[in-house]
């Protein structure tokens, strides 16, 4: 008891802090791969300690729910975040929130970003909220059926459950071939990445998580951005939980498996970020209206893994 | 009046009195007391039939109570006291307004009894001869009372309805004689062959084909009255072209009058093994019915016509739920006919009062009346929704019945229910979509306040919607044992 | 009741008589004039009237010579010569209006004749065969009056074809053994009553609109927009 | 159990029923006490506080006897045949309970929002009415009573629907409703038929016992599906329900919306998991793509609405959707012999049914503050409310979050339940089922999504941002009572999203006895969470996500504000450098759906934009058409409104006829009858 909460506190501190360093490590390497020198990997920890310090800086026709929504989107993220196992599987409070829970809590995180993006009544606010629910409103089913096919695999929608499941093995299923594909093209998607969105540009017609947060500053943005690289970390974690489970802790193991867990965790997010920053730096961004194809094919992908386990359950 | 001379008391005053008060009212030239004399007769007919269920007559040779047409004498009777006491009202109006004379008050007034002496005698006579004369009598004073008001339409219709309802008389008398051939070699030669309850003992040994023959020439004759598809041309016009009081004696009574003559043939037939059935030819005269009028209410503009088409419909259902047959399905067509006889004269009763205030029988110079006048309005809407067959309504639960029982008959019958459901579903959305001209949006011109009296149609509409919810158990009883009765 | 003497007489001469009316309704139909159409009209009633009479001798049945009488005095006589005045009043003597050629109309009337018989055939040994021939012949009247209101356009034509109609109804009544009398007197009653209403709408209708074309009154058909 | 056991204790048995029927007789003496006050202003108060009572005691009698064993009765009224049957069982129980909460809000609110009514006596008679004919459906014993009920119920919102009459759009609403609703009552009619028999066997009672050959199930499915179906607003069956539901005043729209579609799944449920006796395996199917389609259809086209009360009709045909999935399964799941997978899915639709009625009154609710305040519905028009109205504005969001399926929140916890019923459906051996159920899982997950895009647009356009019109600048803040209902309601799916397991067992009364089987008792397990099959598949626990959710903002807000910086300052917006303060520069409500109406509506309902520009010089300014058009509309009933008005143009050359020709027609049938006769053998 004494150690999964232990876990689940290390696990909570341990994802806030590595968010900004992940995103520090992509942006480095992709900076690498454009031939640029690029800002340091910590980078993103001295933006954050500066904007939270800065006043903030609150459009007049704002109201309550714009300075709400960055507690809120953090908060929601963090819990989500919180209980996607990194380093060990036994967390302590694993059991409050399935995976099911956890797109659904990325959701409602979602769902109030947007609605601040429209809040102060700018007409990029209301062009980003748009876009975003469009690209969620096929994302989202995307990431319901990839669920689906997990746990219909695993015979459980607890993440705990599910990467003990795979670690013990259930062999190479065309099913989760395709879930692994269409999970990476929803991550890209929700992480507001190339070729779906682009984090580092504020050009009015490509912009689309930029555009609901561009009237925010200082400590709001702090936490928003937190909450981004939160998220970041949360798919690679996810992905490597679940495709990759190979160095968890598994339940119930002592604090000796830990160390391993640990950087079993680090060498999967190094190379989730490589990966991600080599995918990024090879694709062009898409006109918005190629979005829903994209997505598409990810939701494709996970009813086609999905069908394929209720038919071969069936045999 | 001989064979009245005899008899016991209350059927004596149920045919005398129609028949003194119409040679009475005849030379009556003071209209309004005239009025109110009807009234009265009315009342003591309507008294005389309750006493029916009292003291009932043996069977004669000519006259005949039974379980069957006890009920429809006194809901005619019922009907047409309330409806004298609207006409009371909707008369000095039309006085006033120099629409109708004294003169014609007279006939009017005169020809009001005679109609109900006629229909009275018809029912409640034994011998097919009476009956057939009698409903002769009630056909042709009613002709004089659509021509009433004189204009081209209104004789246009009396002579339509006059010209079809002959034929339809001259095809019934064939019909009985044919019925009279049938039995003669039977029961013998002279009266007997004409009276009802000996053939109805006797009719098993009848020519079946004579049978036949007769039941297509009353089914076609007395059809006509009752205005069955393809056969009810008259009824819209002599509706809609007399005044109002008669439109509804006419849906509400002389139609159930002419389908109580066919419901007694159809039960001679139906007792003969050898004659064919007549429940398929009911069945799809009334189906057809049903759809033609249920049709062609989408494009009336007239709302006396709208209605009349109404009850073409609803003669439709009765005589689709008799010719289904069966204990349900009979009760049902009961049922059906005395809640139409009184929704359809509550309703006729309201038009009458919103023609009056709008001046115009023009469905789109009638708009708006639940604005205009609340309660005219209200009524209006509720006897609609009623006959549309809505709760409370009384029609809802006899189209209960009928739809459940036919979907509920064995494989190739229940899929009339198909048609049936089709055909109320298109009748319904006509009446909606008319009745929500006519009750909502901005009211037309015509605020005046309504001068007639209410209290008919009010009473009519509250029977029917506590008929919908609570029918006494006595009433029940009565309806189930006539239900067996028609087979 | 004694048997008749020549029981095939009784029956060939009613045979006889019905089935001249059924021929004369065959001629009124080929009848394109009023006038000539009132007078062979008028000579339907005297051979209705002669089978009535017949029947009443065959059966007994005195009181069948008042419908004979009746019909040989209204049918024959009164209605006819009020057809003419009207007709001559009007001015409509000459007017041929019918919906259907007479060619048509024959075949359509033979055709009816035959429908008549043939539906009569089933009806059993056991009747009555001078009834059931007598009635067969009444049918046939019957439509033919029927078909005779539906092809003409002029409302005179109609009444004489809705009267022959009536005739083929007296003559099954009267073929009918021992019908009562009640019935008789009914049905003269009733076309009596007929022929009085026909008569005062005719009249309005002339005053009105100066014509009798049934076609006309449609104008006036209220709820036509 | 707890504090609803002990009071149906109170209650005792049976005589909840009697409680339940005094219920329905005071609505009516209600109604008929309104029909009476007419446009008094007494009224108001009177009958919305009567009806509030009234509705609060239907309420407990309905949590009482979803404890108590079920009681029948025989009242000698109703069909005479048989009498009218009423009973209470759990199934009428938990609906009672629905029904009568929906209708104690309603009620409050309108105690304060009915003071805007200008034409009060035609909505207030019916109110009442509309309540008790709910109930009646619910006690009915019998198909008549049952089928009164339905009908009555259908007819006392239609009044309140052409209420107000002067608005031709309304009156077309009541019309195309009524017709529908009326078709829907004679497709339940036949379906009583079939299972009535020709005995006439019309109460329940009798109705579940009589054998069946195996095609009567089938049809009565299908009848059921339909005529509960139009009522409920499974497409393609809707399309009245975007037009009646907003025409009705707004607390009417609430009740019609929340609670009568709860009405009609009620008698889905009761036709075909208790009367039709065992489903067979493929029962599932069109329910489940019914309720799949529905709910995709129904949320998209809520996407394209500009009006805040047809974008929550629309939503409501999509929850709709949602709670026949739920009910497809169990169907499924029990023709397919796995009862406790039933049982799940049962209290899913269940659960959702529930939540639907609390999160889509309160929604109505709101739309009636903002019509009220602002005097449009239009979405174009509004914005800024925010800051006008607060409590509105915060119960809506709660509204608008439940509706998304947000967690902790209690659309998310029945949402939640129907996917892990869908994640059970690989047990299901049919192969039809086998396709379907993932399909209906990815409907159902797009439709989620696109909730949450709706309910965004709603709220960001019409609540955040700036005023787009003076109405909306000068808006107010609502009465009293008409905020205390909607924060109760928003209380309450706050609390069923955080409790789901006490809803949960208290559902298992109703499903145990249709299903066969129950789901594992919640209350036993650990910190309230949920788990619905086993520990290992899958749990939930709403209260401590919404307490981590508190507790992390918290710790985040109080850390910032302490170690680093709670300096603000209000400045104009930046918009990258170019503010514009016309508020028109805002996005609109069109332009926010704009994505998803290209993504997803351009073929399925021929969605077209139609941009006229001025040419240049010309200071007119530049046009955008939208248009798109209903497939029900195009493919079903544009054709019968056209066939209907062919046939009656055919029918009506008969009125135009010649005597002559009318005696050709009598002349025509009677040698048509002689030749039948001549013919026959």
């Amino acid at each position: 008891m004494i150690g999964d909460l232990l876990i689940q506190g290390g696990q909570m501190l341990v994802v806030l802090a590595l968010a900004p360093l992940v995103t520090g490590v992509v942006r480095k390497l992709k900076a690498r791969l454009y031939r640029k020198r690029g800002a340091s990997v910590i980078q993103p920890y001295r933006d954050l300690a500066r904007l939270f310090r800065k006043e903030a800086v609150v459009a007049e026709g704002a109201s309550w729910l714009f300075r709400a929504a960055p507690y809120l989107i953090f908060a929601m993220t963090w819990v989500a975040a919180a209980l996607v196992p990194t380093f060990a599987s036994g967390l302590l409070f694993s059991w409050s929130a399935d995976l099911i829970a956890i797109t659904a809590l990325l959701g409602s995180a979602r769902f109030f970003l947007a609605l601040a993006g429209m809040d102060v009544g700018t007409p990029f606010g209301g062009l980003g909220s748009s876009r975003e629910m469009m690209i969620s409103s096929l994302a989202e089913p995307a990431m319901i059926m990839l669920v689906f096919c997990l746990a219909l695999v695993a015979g459980s929608t607890q993440l705990s459950t599910v990467a003990e499941v795979m670690l013990s093995g259930v062999g190479l299923r065309v099913s989760l071939a395709l879930a692994l594909i269409g999970l990476m093209i929803v991550a890209v998607a929700e992480n507001a990445r190339i070729p779906v969105d682009n984090p580092s540009t504020h050009l009015e017609l490509t912009m689309v998580h930029e555009a609901m947060v561009l009237e925010y500053s200082g400590r709001h943005l702090a936490l928003i951005e937190l909450s981004a690289q939160l998220k970041l970390l949360l798919y690679i974690s996810l992905i490597a939980c679940v495709f990759a489970p190979w160095g968890i802790a598994p339940v119930g193991a002592g604090l000796a498996h830990m160390p391993l867990g640990i950087a079993a965790y680090l060498g999967k997010l190094a190379i989730g970020a490589v990966l991600l920053a080599v995918f990024e730096a090879s694709l062009a961004k898409m006109r918005v209206f190629r979005v829903p194809d994209f997505l598409g094919a990810a939701l494709m992908l996970g009813l086609l893994g999905t069908l394929l386990l209720f038919v071969s359950r069936g045999l | 009046m001989s064979f009245a001379t005899g008899l016991p008391s209350s059927i004596g005053v149920l045919l005398a009195t129609p028949a003194l008060a119409a040679a009475l009212l005849a030379p009556w030239s003071h209209p309004r007391s005239g009025a109110w004399i009807n009234v009265a007769a009315c009342a003591v007919s309507f008294l005389a039939a309750l006493g029916l269920l009292v003291q009932r007559p043996e069977a004669g040779p000519y006259i005949l109570v039974d379980d069957l047409n006890i009920v429809f004498v006194i809901l005619n009777t019922f009907v047409a006291l309330t409806t004298a006491v609207f006409s009371a009202t909707y008369i000095s109006h039309e006085l006033e307004t120099g629409r109708l004379t004294p003169a014609n008050l007279r006939i009017y007034h005169a020809m009001y009894q005679v109609l109900l002496f006629g229909m009275t005698l018809a029912l409640v006579s034994n011998n097919l001869g009476v009956m057939w004369v009698s409903i002769e009598v009630a056909t042709l004073s009613t002709v004089l009372m659509v021509g009433l008001y004189r204009t081209p339409e209104a004789i246009e219709a009396a002579w339509k309805y006059f010209m079809l309802g002959s034929v339809g008389i001259a095809l019934a008398l064939f019909g009985t004689i044919l019925i009279y051939m049938a039995a003669q070699p039977v029961v013998g030669e002279g009266q007997d062959g004409m009276v009802w309850t000996v053939l109805v003992t006797r009719v098993q040994e009848f020519d079946p084909a004579l049978l036949n023959l007769a039941f297509v020439f009353l089914l076609l004759g007395y059809g006509t009255k009752v205005g069955l598809a393809p056969l009810n041309a008259w009824l819209p016009d002599a509706h809609a072209e007399g005044p109002t009081p008669i439109s509804a004696v006419l849906s509400g009574l002389l139609l159930n009058v002419a389908l109580y003559a066919v419901l007694r043939f159809k039960l001679l037939l139906a007792l003969n093994p050898g004659a064919l059935a007549p429940g398929p030819l009911l069945m799809g005269m009334g189906l057809a019915s049903l759809l033609i009028a249920g049709a062609m209410l989408y494009r009336r503009r007239d709302i006396k016509r709208l209605f009349a088409y109404s009850s073409i419909e609803h003669m439709g259902l009765i005589a689709f739920a008799f010719g289904i047959g069966g204990p349900i399905a009979n009760f049902a067509g009961l049922l059906h006919m005395v809640m139409h006889s009184l929704t359809k004269s509550a309703i006729f009763f309201a038009v009458g009062h919103a023609v009056q205030v709008k001046g115009t029988q023009k469905l789109s110079d009638i708009r708006g009346l639940t604005t205009s006048h609340p309660l005219l309005g209200w009524s209006l809407v509720v006897g609609v929704l009623a006959i549309a067959g809505l709760p409370p309504g009384g029609v809802f639960m006899s189209e209960f019945l009928l739809v459940t029982s036919t979907f509920a008959t064995p494989f190739p019958l229940m899929l009339l229910a198909v048609p049936l459901v089709v055909g109320l579903l298109i009748a319904f959305g006509a009446l909606m979509l008319k009745l929500s001209g006519i009750a909502f949006g901005a009211p037309s011109p015509g605020t005046a306040p309504v001068k007639a009296s209410y209290g008919p149609m009010l009473l009519h509409l509250a029977l029917v919607l506590i008929a919908g919810l609570y029918l006494p158990g006595p009433l029940v009883t009565w309806f189930q044992h006539v239900a067996k009765l028609l087979g | 009741m004694p048997q008749p003497i020549f029981p095939h007489l009784v029956f060939d001469v009613a045979h006889l008589l019905a089935g001249a009316m059924v021929l004369i309704s065959l001629m009124m139909l080929y009848q394109g004039r009023l006038n000539a159409l009132i007078k062979v009209f008028a000579l339907q009633a005297v051979a209705l009237a002669a089978s009535v009479a017949w029947q009443a001798q065959a059966q007994h049945a005195p009181h069948l010579y008042v419908t004979a009488v009746i019909a040989i005095a209204f049918k024959g006589v009164v209605i006819p010569v009020a057809l003419h005045r009207m007709v001559a009043r009007l001015g409509i003597h000459r007017q041929v209006e019918t919906a259907l050629a007479t060619g048509p109309t024959m075949l359509a009337g033979i055709g009816l004749v035959a429908l008549a018989l043939v539906v009569m055939l089933p009806v059993t040994a056991t009747s009555d065969p001078l009834a059931r021939e007598d009635l067969a012949f009444a049918l046939s009247v019957v439509l033919l009056g029927l078909l005779m209101m539906v092809t003409r356009r002029n409302a005179v034509s109609q009444i004489i074809g809705f009267m022959s109609l009536e005739n083929g109804l007296i003559l099954a009544a009267a073929g009918a053994r021992g019908m009562p009398l009640v019935v008789e007197i009914s049905v003269a009653f009733s076309v009596l009553i007929a022929f009085i209403v026909i008569g005062v709408f005719l009249f309005r209708i002339r005053e009105r609109f100066d014509t009798v074309d049934v076609d006309a009154l449609d104008r006036f058909r209220g709820g036509r927009a | 159990m707890g504090d609803s056991a002990t009071t149906a204790m109170a209650i005792g048995d049976g005589n909840a029923l009697t409680v339940a029927l005094i219920v329905i007789l005071a609505f009516a003496a209600t109604s008929v006490l309104a029909l009476a006050l007419g446009r008094r202003p007494a009224g108001r108060p009177l009958v919305y506080g009567a009806s509030a009572a009234i509705a609060a005691a239907g309420f407990a009698c309905g949590l009482a006897a979803l404890f108590d064993a079920p009681a029948a009765r025989v009242l000698p009224l109703g069909l005479p045949l048989i009498g009218a049957h009423v009973r209470l069982d759990t199934l009428s129980a938990f609906f009672i309970l629905v029904v009568n909460l929906g209708g104690v809000a309603a009620s409050l609110y309108a105690i304060g929002y009915g003071r805007h009514e200008h034409s009060p006596e035609r909505v207030q008679p019916f109110f009442p009415a509309f309540l008790g004919a709910m109930n009646l459906v619910l006690v009915a014993g019998d198909a008549y009573t049952f089928l009164f009920g339905w009908e009555l119920m259908s007819l006392a919102s239609w009044a309140m629907v052409v209420a107000h009459d002067k608005a031709a759009d309304n009156l077309r609403a009541g019309f195309i409703y009524i017709v529908m609703a009326t078709f829907g009552t004679l497709m339940l009619m036949l379906a009583f038929a079939l299972l009535a028999g020709s005995s006439g066997a019309y109460a329940f009672a009798d109705m579940a016992g009589r054998p069946h050959g195996a095609l009567v199930p089938a049809v009565v499915l299908a009848l059921a599906l339909v005529g509960a179906g139009s009522k409920a607003g499974l497409v393609p069956l809707h399309v009245w329900l975007p037009l009646a539901h907003p025409a009705a005043p707004s607390h009417v729209s609430a009740l019609m919306s929340g609670v009568m579609t709860k009405v009609a799944v009620y008698g889905f449920i009761r036709i075909v998991f208790d009367l039709a006796g065992p489903p067979a395996w493929w029962w599932g199917i069109p329910v489940l793509a019914a309720g799949g389609i529905t709910a995709t259809l129904g949320v998209l086209q809520a996407m394209l609405q500009a009006d805040i009360k047809r974008v929550l009709a629309f939503s409501t045909i999509e929850n709709i959707g949602i709670i026949f999935v739920g009910l497809g399964l169990a169907l499924a799941f029990k023709g397919n012999g796995l009862e406790a997978a039933g049982a799940l899915a049962l209290t899913a639709g269940l659960f959702h049914a529930l939540n639907h009625a609390l999160f889509k009154s309160l929604l109505f609710f709101g739309a009636g503050a903002v019509l009220d305040a602002t005097g449009t519905g239009d979405l174009e028009k509004l914005g800024g409310l925010i800051h006008r109205m607060p409590t509105t504005s915060v119960v809506m969001l709660v509204g608008a979050a439940a509706i998304s399926a947000l967690p902790p929140l209690n659309g998310f916890a029945s949402e939640w339940l129907t996917f892990q019923a869908i994640l059970l459906s690989p047990e299901l051996a049919p192969w039809g089922l086998k396709l379907l159920v993932p399909a209906v899982g990815a409907l159902l997950a797009l439709a989620a999504a696109l909730a949450a895009a709706c309910f965004v647009r709603l709220y960001g356009i019409g609540f955040l941002g700036r005023a787009r019109s003076d109405a909306a600048a000068g808006a107010h803040e609502v009465d009293r009572w008409s905020r205390g209902a909607m924060i109760g309601l928003a209380t309450l799916c706050v609390l069923a999203g955080i409790l789901p397991g006490p809803v949960i067992d208290t559902l298992q009364p109703v499903v145990a006895p249709l299903i066969g089987a129950r789901m594992p008792m919640q209350s036993d397990v650990a910190w309230l969470s949920i788990i619905p099959v086993g520990e290992s598949r899958s749990s939930y626990n709403g209260l401590l996500v919404f307490i981590f959710i508190v507790i992390s903002a918290g710790l985040a807000a109080l850390l910032i504000h302490r170690f680093a910086s709670r300096a603000l300052r209000r400045a104009p917006a930046w918009d990258c450098g170019f503010p514009s303060s016309d508020p028109a520069t805002q996005y609109t409500a069109s332009s926010f759906a704009q994505p998803i109406r290209r993504v997803f509506a351009t073929g399925l309902f021929r969605a077209r934009e139609q941009v006229t520009l001025p040419p240049p010089g010309d200071l007119s300014p530049a046009r955008i058409r939208l248009t798109e058009d209903d497939p029900a509309w195009r493919l079903i009933y544009t054709p019968i409104g056209q066939a209907v008005g062919t046939l009656s143009e055919r029918a009506n050359a008969l009125h135009h006829l010649t005597i002559r020709q009318y005696l050709g027609i009598v002349f025509a049938a009677l040698i048509l009858l002689l030749l039948v006769l001549a013919i026959w053998p």
